[in-house]
């Protein structure tokens, strides 16, 4: 009862954390590119102003649109919400563990993106659409890249809930195996192309037959766009949060414990603040590559993930 | 007694000779004399037989063969040849000789069918049997390298001979058999005579030639 | 008494009389009432066998009684054939027109009904010179031509057939003596493994050669497809088609002489391979034949030649069910064929005249826009040819396929690649010639009455395949088993 | 001629009942043929013996070839080929021992019925061309059919004979006409052809999913069976309901719009906003996304995947990765399909003055889709309950199993999600500012429209060739056949009418022969078996 209690708040906990600090890591990746490129850089809270300027921002509805108009922005925002919810944050073994199926979390996104490029056809000029067709190019190799890292998670823990697979590789007992290696660059490259961060899309582009993300939501204003907008911070943070939880699960805490919480969170901060340097570093020292190159860049990390299965079937043969 | 088998065996040769000789000519009227030949000679073998088997059908046979095939199908072939004034060389698909060698061959393929099986059966229609198949062979031979509807009918005739000789070798040989023979030459005749009118009419002459022309164009 | 001999010579005696007398409508009701007479006795033959030299065993029952009722719907149709005088014919042709078409129904029934190989041998040749006067009553160049071939081509036949017969008499006098029983196929069967097996493999050959011509066996079938394409189409297509079940039968007959002596070691080869050979070569020559072709009653010449094919691939099998399995597929075969080329003729009359020239698809195409009852009949009838269900057919080719894969599984695969092609084939016909574009100034016409007989072919087609009657079944199975 | 009815069959009923009473409700209540059609398949599963199996699938065959017929004459031709080379290797198969020669044969038949690769070619064409109400029956029912004859015969018939590499086979088949179905379906810009295309993707699919069940059963592994038989199943249950009801949608568009073509339509959301709505129902069905019925049967099947990874040989390993590579490739392909299905064709401006006049459908229409619509509900929602009633099946197929129960829960994803919109919407009732304004669309730079295009310039949006363009670079390149035509078409079809073309021409030189040249082959041929003769009796 006691321990179903404390499951209840550490969850709710988790949420609200997730929600509330997901601008601020925006916030803190681009203060940190814009540092390292020598400049001074937006506030920490400019996401922050941003969403509430969108707040106080009349809607403009294009007289093109259709009555789904106003659909597209839920269903992105309650897919992404739902994932958040799912992706164990700071601690272990939340209520949502069990629902937390990678290939859920794979479906949530996907619904997300679907809603985003129905949302870039919607008023039915070009760019939008042009956007949707790339968006849709990526995706295609985004999700078999990642579904092909699977094998290998899913293979070592025995477990297909991230909560599982966190649990298992926090026992350690896993050790650095060369195939989880490679599936780390591997997920790395999904990761950016899903964020649509540099090398595959601009988010501070502003040339928009070169935006992706962003060229989809052109028709966008509002209450709605904020709501795209939020849904992006809360992407980062999901993908954050997930990496987190499966290569580095060490010191999490356990919902269980109550003691475990307060390191847990300041790991999990800990290490949002690193993945957000790596982050910045990586985007400062790469280019935008053309949109025909970014195929090869998933395609090299699908061949990642094949490869970390195939060692990690050549390693348990040698264990045993 | 022991006359039987030598005379019958002669006969036999001499209208294989017949059919044999045809396919090396080249002219129409010799074909038919060649074939008058062969009639005749077949007359004489069915009345041999029959004098030999005391069988009285037989003689029946060797006077419609004698009168139809040796008397009346030539006159009437002379006749067309006459009207159509076709007195000239016949063209042939094949050279003579190619087309001897492969009777040759079939008098061959005959012999080696027929001899193996029959050595259980009646010794008398042993060769017998082999001529007349080699007969038959012929004649089928010749209607197929002819181009002239004349020589093809005189190929026909002239396997129809083959199956007659056939008959008469076999003993007792019940009179259905000949009497359909007779009926089908008559008849044989009888339609051919109305194409070769049908076809004059059509084409000046009785070249197949034409025919195949029509053919050619395929439907 | 023997009904057999009023059935097989009413219509042969007859035959002089219409050809002499009346005029061309008169000759037709004679064909009519012949017909009535002939399918009456028919039906009462299988009551009454009778004996001796001609008489029915069962086989001869059932097609005789198909032969009577094909030849009276033909004969009924032939009425509005005449009437719509669609061939222009002086009265004497039409008196001959009338003459053959008796002479070919009784040459039929006799070489159903007889007993005797030579009897046999006489009936397939009377057929064959009527059917090929028959073909040359158009005088035209393309229907002399293919009466010419037909001659030819079928007297080499019968030739041939004639030879194997006296072989046949060779190979059973030893054991049964001089005279008719040896000629008679109750005493051959009887005393089958006393046969001289050696001469009775030759004569096989001979007769396979003879008949198969006359049931237009690749390479024997160089005459049919001209032959079915010209003359007047209910005496040399509708009725021709009851010739090749006589030749066929004969085969049979005869293959089972052979295989009987096989067994019984009288020395015989085993007949299967001679069949199949010529039976796939049908198929298969056929299946790739069929695409081309802009003619009708070509068309489905070639179809019969498949069919016939079948039957003798069937009989190649062997084993009673096999051999059941092509029976079935002679007598379905034939009400389709029949009933497929009334339906012919009577589109071909909606679109003007039935005479030989107008067969073309080009021509009949989109019947059902001149009338929608023909149009479906024509198109049902082309569907049942391809074997699909629910065509008769498919029944038969069905037992005839699994018996195969029983027997000899490597054979079957040509079997299926040639039913494959030949179905394909055909089917690429219906959509044109049923709902395709009609002719410009195309309307739409009556249908005669006539036209139900077409459905009564097919009704009865279906039913015998699939709703069995029990007297057949059993007739057809007692037959099979006898003649395994 | 006697029937029968176990689990299976009842299964397969309970999957071809409704889409029937679909069709009947949307159209075609009166064509004969269409009944014959009906009567064929449901006698094809209620059959208790090979001949009345054979029967009804010919009956079917048969009765919806008229049906193409009627519908566009050109694929009929080549619809009857297939169906009568699947009938060629079926009734052979039928009457085999248990072996695996009698496996490959059914595969064959059945596999070229149902529109694997590589005979699956024949589909995109013959199914988009009767009316709608057939081609929903066919893309809905029909394939099932041949699906049920190749579990009956794989599972239950042969299972004595049963090999692991029967699965194997299965499987790679099942995975090219994923690939290529969901490729083609992204690409194809006929809203019929397109569905006919994401078919061949299901249909793969499930065959998938039957194949590592029939390896896993082979191999002893019966969990693994049951759970890829689940998903097998469960994808079979699915897209018999959503498939069909796109098909409606589509002939509904046809009806009102007068083409199917996505680049001439566009914005019909706002002439047919009802029948849009459930266009989108069968969409999420069609794209797999949670909470859609469509989603359970890939998560399941997925799972599959990746527990056979773990079985076997490193082979086997790298096979599973690659397939499960493939199938996350086509989920995104289909992803794609459908968005492109939506934004083009419902969403945006119309792009011909007859989409912008587009009608709602009939009432029939909209019944029949809406039947269908409410079925899906369970399926989507309570994919457990569902497979509790698959169970009796999966016992049926593979005896003394026990799958385990289904790790995705829609109702509490459900629940999150309703929570996280909840939160959302009430957020921005609470803070934001209310209300819209209607203004004009950026144009994106665009010059004003002429005056007789109220809904601006149709060539100034996406068309759907261009939206499809990228995936046809980046990938099509190295699937499709040159020119972008079907590998299956290129390498297998073309060759082989070619052969037949040659062939033919042969016939027909044998057909000109003079009357002497076939005098000749008749004496040929009897001096040929003379010589056998003579050489085999008495040489």
């Amino acid at each position: 009862m006691v321990l179903l209690i404390l499951r209840l708040l550490a969850t709710v906990l988790h949420i609200a954390l997730v929600f509330a600090l997901a601008p601020l890591l925006l916030g803190l990746v681009t203060k940190l590119r814009a540092w390292l490129l020598g400049r001074r850089g937006a506030p920490l809270v400019q996401p922050y102003r941003n969403l509430r300027r969108l707040l106080h921002k009349t809607t403009l509805v294009p007289d093109t649109a259709t009555d789904l108009y106003p659909i597209w922005p839920f269903v992105c925002f309650t897919a992404i919400a739902a994932a958040a919810m799912l992706v164990p944050g700071f601690c272990l073994g939340l209520l949502t563990a069990n629902l937390s199926d990678f290939i859920t979390l794979v479906g949530l996104l996907a619904l997300a993106r679907g809603a985003t490029m129905l949302a870039g056809l919607e008023s039915g000029f070009g760019f939008g659409g042009a956007a949707a067709a790339r968006e849709a190019l990526f995706s295609v190799f985004a999700e078999a890249a990642f579904l092909v890292i699977l094998i290998s998670f899913v293979l070592i823990a025995h477990s297909p809930t991230v909560d599982g697979v966190a649990g298992a590789f926090r026992m350690g007992h896993i050790g650095i195996s060369v195939s989880l290696g490679f599936a780390l660059a591997a997920i790395l490259a999904v990761a950016l192309t899903e964020t649509g961060r540099i090398p595959t899309d601009n988010p501070s582009g502003h040339l928009e037959l070169a935006m992706v993300h962003e060229a989809m939501l052109l028709e966008y204003s509002g209450r709605f766009l904020l709501l795209f907008e939020y849904a992006a911070m809360l992407r980062l943070m999901v993908w954050m949060c997930l990496i987190g939880t499966v290569f580095f699960p060490f010191g999490m805490a356990r919902a269980g414990e109550v003691l475990s919480w307060p390191g847990g969170l300041l790991l999990w901060v800990g290490k949002l603040g690193v993945m957000a340097i790596a982050l910045s570093l990586f985007e400062i020292s790469t280019a935008k590559m053309r949109v025909f190159r970014v195929p090869e860049f998933l395609g090299v990390a699908m061949l990642l993930g094949v490869l970390s299965g195939v060692f990690l079937f050549v390693a348990s043969r040698i264990g045993g | 007694m022991n006359l039987v088998y030598p005379l019958a065996h002669l006969m036999g040769g001499v209208i294989l000779l017949c059919a044999f000789s045809m396919l090396s000519q080249r002219r129409l009227s010799a074909m038919i004399t060649l074939y008058q030949v062969q009639a005749l000679t077949l007359s004489a073998a069915a009345f041999w037989q029959g004098f030999a088997q005391g069988a009285g059908d037989l003689y029946l046979t060797g006077l419609i063969t004698l009168v139809i095939k040796a008397i009346l199908l030539p006159i009437g072939m002379r006749q067309i040849v006459q009207r159509f004034s076709m007195i000239r060389a016949v063209e042939t698909t094949m050279p003579i000789g190619l087309s001897m060698i492969l009777g040759v061959g079939l008098i061959g393929i005959a012999v080696l069918v027929v001899l193996p099986t029959t050595v259980s059966a009646v010794s008398l229609t042993r060769e017998d049997l082999a001529i007349s198949l080699s007969v038959v062979l012929l004649g089928l031979l010749v209607m197929t390298v002819r181009r002239h509807a004349i020589a093809q009918v005189i190929g026909f005739l002239s396997t129809e001979n083959g199956l007659v000789l056939a008959a008469t070798g076999m003993p007792g040989m019940p009179f259905v058999a000949e009497l359909s023979v007779a009926l089908l030459v008559l008849l044989a005749f009888l339609v051919v005579g109305v194409f070769l009118f049908r076809i004059r009419e059509h084409f000046d002459t009785l070249d197949l030639v034409g025919i195949e022309e029509i053919e050619r164009r395929g439907r | 008494m023997n009904l057999c001999l009023p059935a097989v010579f009413l219509p042969l005696l007859a035959a002089p009389a219409i050809g002499a007398f009346g005029t061309r409508a008169q000759g037709a009701i004679a064909n009519v009432v012949m017909n009535v007479i002939v399918f009456g006795l028919t039906i009462g033959v299988c009551f009454e066998p009778g004996s001796g030299l001609i008489h029915a065993d069962d086989l001869g029952m059932i097609f005789g009684v198909l032969t009577g009722f094909v030849g009276l719907t033909t004969a009924l149709s032939n009425i509005s054939f005449v009437w719509s005088g669609n061939e222009v014919l002086s009265l004497r042709r039409w008196r001959v027109y009338h003459a053959m078409c008796q002479v070919v129904l009784g040459s039929t029934l006799l070489g159903l009904y007889a007993d005797n190989i030579g009897l046999l041998w006489v009936a397939v040749e009377g057929a064959t010179i009527a059917a090929t006067l028959g073909v040359s009553l158009p005088r035209t160049a393309s229907a002399l031509e293919a009466a010419w071939k037909y001659f030819i081509l079928g007297g080499v036949g019968i030739a041939l057939a004639l030879f194997g017969t006296m072989l046949v008499y060779l190979a059973a006098q030893p054991a049964l003596g001089p005279g008719l029983p040896a000629m008679s196929f109750l005493a051959l069967t009887q005393h089958v493994t006393k046969l001289d097996g050696s001469l009775l493999t030759l004569a096989f050959v001979f007769l396979l050669f003879g008949y198969g011509t006359k049931a237009a066996l690749v390479p024997l079938h160089g005459w049919l497809p001209d032959a079915y394409a010209e003359g007047p189409l209910p005496l040399t297509t509708a009725l021709s088609t009851l010739m090749l079940n006589v030749a066929l039968i004969a085969i049979l007959r005869f293959r089972h002489l052979m295989q009987a002596n096989f067994e019984g070691g009288g020395g015989a080869l085993q007949p299967g391979a001679f069949l199949l050979t010529l039976g796939l070569a049908s198929l298969l020559l056929t299946a790739f034949s069929l695409s081309r072709r802009r003619d009708a009653r070509r068309f489905f010449g070639f179809s019969s030649i498949e069919h016939s094919g079948i039957a003798v691939f069937a009989f190649g099998v062997g084993g009673a069910a096999a051999i059941f399995g092509g029976l079935l597929h002679m007598l379905v075969h034939t009400l389709l064929k029949s009933a497929l080329f009334q339906a012919l003729m009577r589109g071909a009359a909606l679109r003007g005249s039935a005479a030989p020239g107008n067969y073309g698809f080009s021509h009949l195409r989109g019947m059902i826009h001149s009338n929608k009852y023909i149009g479906w009949l024509l198109g049902g009838c082309v569907f049942a040819l391809t074997g699909l269900p629910p065509s008769g057919l498919f029944a038969s080719e069905f037992i005839i396929v699994s018996q195969t894969i029983q027997r000899d599984p490597y054979v079957s695969l040509p079997l299926g690649l040639g039913l494959v092609l030949c179905a394909v084939a055909i089917i690429r016909n219906v959509g044109p010639l049923v709902f395709g574009h009609a002719p410009p100034h195309t309307k739409h016409q009556k249908s005669g009455i006539g036209a139900n007989l077409i459905s009564l072919h097919l009704v009865l087609a279906f039913g015998i395949a699939f709703t069995m009657p029990w007297f057949l079944l059993h007739l057809l199975s007692t037959v099979a088993g006898a003649l395994q | 001629m006697h029937l029968r009815l176990d689990a299976l069959s009842v299964l397969f009923l309970c999957i071809l009942v409704p889409q029937i009473f679909a069709s009947a409700l949307a159209e075609r209540r009166g064509s004969f043929t269409f009944w014959v059609f009906v009567a064929g398949m449901v006698l094809a599963l209620l059959a208790g013996d090979a001949f009345t199996l054979i029967f009804g699938f010919e009956l079917m065959s048969a009765a919806s070839w008229l049906l193409v017929l009627r519908g566009d004459a050109k694929p009929a031709t080549l619809y009857a080929g297939i169906a009568m080379f699947s009938a060629a290797c079926l009734i052979p198969a039928v009457f085999l021992p248990a072996s695996s020669l009698a496996f490959v044969l059914v595969l064959l038949g059945a596999g070229a019925k149902a529109g694997l690769a590589p005979l699956h070619s024949w589909l995109p064409r013959a199914h988009p061309a009767p009316p709608a109400g057939v081609s929903a029956l066919m893309s809905g029912g029909m394939v099932k059919v041949s699906l049920y004859i190749l579990i009956r015969y794989g599972f239950i018939e042969f299972d004595a004979a049963a090999q692991p590499w029967w699965g194997s086979v299965l499987i790679v088949v099942g995975a090219a006409s994923v690939l290529i179905g969901a490729l083609r379906a992204m690409l194809e810009v006929e809203m019929k052809t397109m569905l006919a295309c994401s078919t061949v993707e299901h249909v793969g699919l499930i065959a998938v999913g039957l194949g590592i069940a029939l390896r896993a059963k082979a191999m002893g592994d019966f969990g693994l069976a049951s759970l890829a038989l689940q998903g097998a199943l469960l994808c079979a249950v699915a897209h018999g309901l959503f498939k069909p009801m796109l098909f409606l949608g589509a002939g509904a568009v046809k009806k009102a719009t007068g083409t199917t073509s996505l680049d001439w339509l566009g914005g019909l959301m706002r002439g047919m906003p009802r029948l849009g709505m459930l266009m989108l129902v069968g969409a999420a069905g069609m794209a797999a996304l949670p909470l859609g019925p469509g989603f359970a049967p890939e998560f399941l099947l997925l799972h599959a995947v990746i527990m056979a990874a773990a079985t076997g040989g490193i082979l086997a390993r790298i096979g599973f990765t690659a397939l499960l590579a493939g199938l996350g490739l086509s989920a995104a392909l289909a992803l794609g399909a459908v968005v492109r299905l939506i934004g083009i064709g419902f969403l945006g401006r119309p792009r011909s003055l007859h989409a912008a006049a587009a009608e709602d459908a009939k009432r029939g229409t909209l019944a029949g889709m809406g039947l269908l619509a409410v079925l899906c509900l369970p399926v989507a929602l309570l994919p457990g309950m569902v497979l509790e009633l698959l169970e009796p099946v999966i016992q049926l197929l593979v005896p003394n199993s026990d799958p385990a129960p289904l790790s995705y829960a829609p109702l509490s994803l459900g629940v999150l999600l309703a929570l996280a919109a909840g939160v959302a919407a009430l957020g921005l009732r609470r803070f934001a500012v209310r209300g819209t304004r209607e203004v004009p669309a950026w144009t994106g730079g665009f010059g004003r429209p002429p005056v007789w295009l109220p809904f601006g310039d149709p060539v100034t949006q996406p068309s759907a060739t261009g939206f499809a363009e990228p995936i046809r670079r980046a990938i099509g390149r190295g699937l499709l056949a040159p020119k972008g035509a079907d590998p299956a078409e290129a390498f297998l079809f073309f060759p082989l009418s070619r052969l037949n073309l040659r062939l033919t021409r042969l016939a027909e030189h044998i057909r000109r022969s003079t009357i002497r040249q076939r005098l000749a082959f008749v004496f040929g041929a009897l001096v040929m078996f003379l010589l056998a003769l003579g050489l085999g009796e008495g040489g």
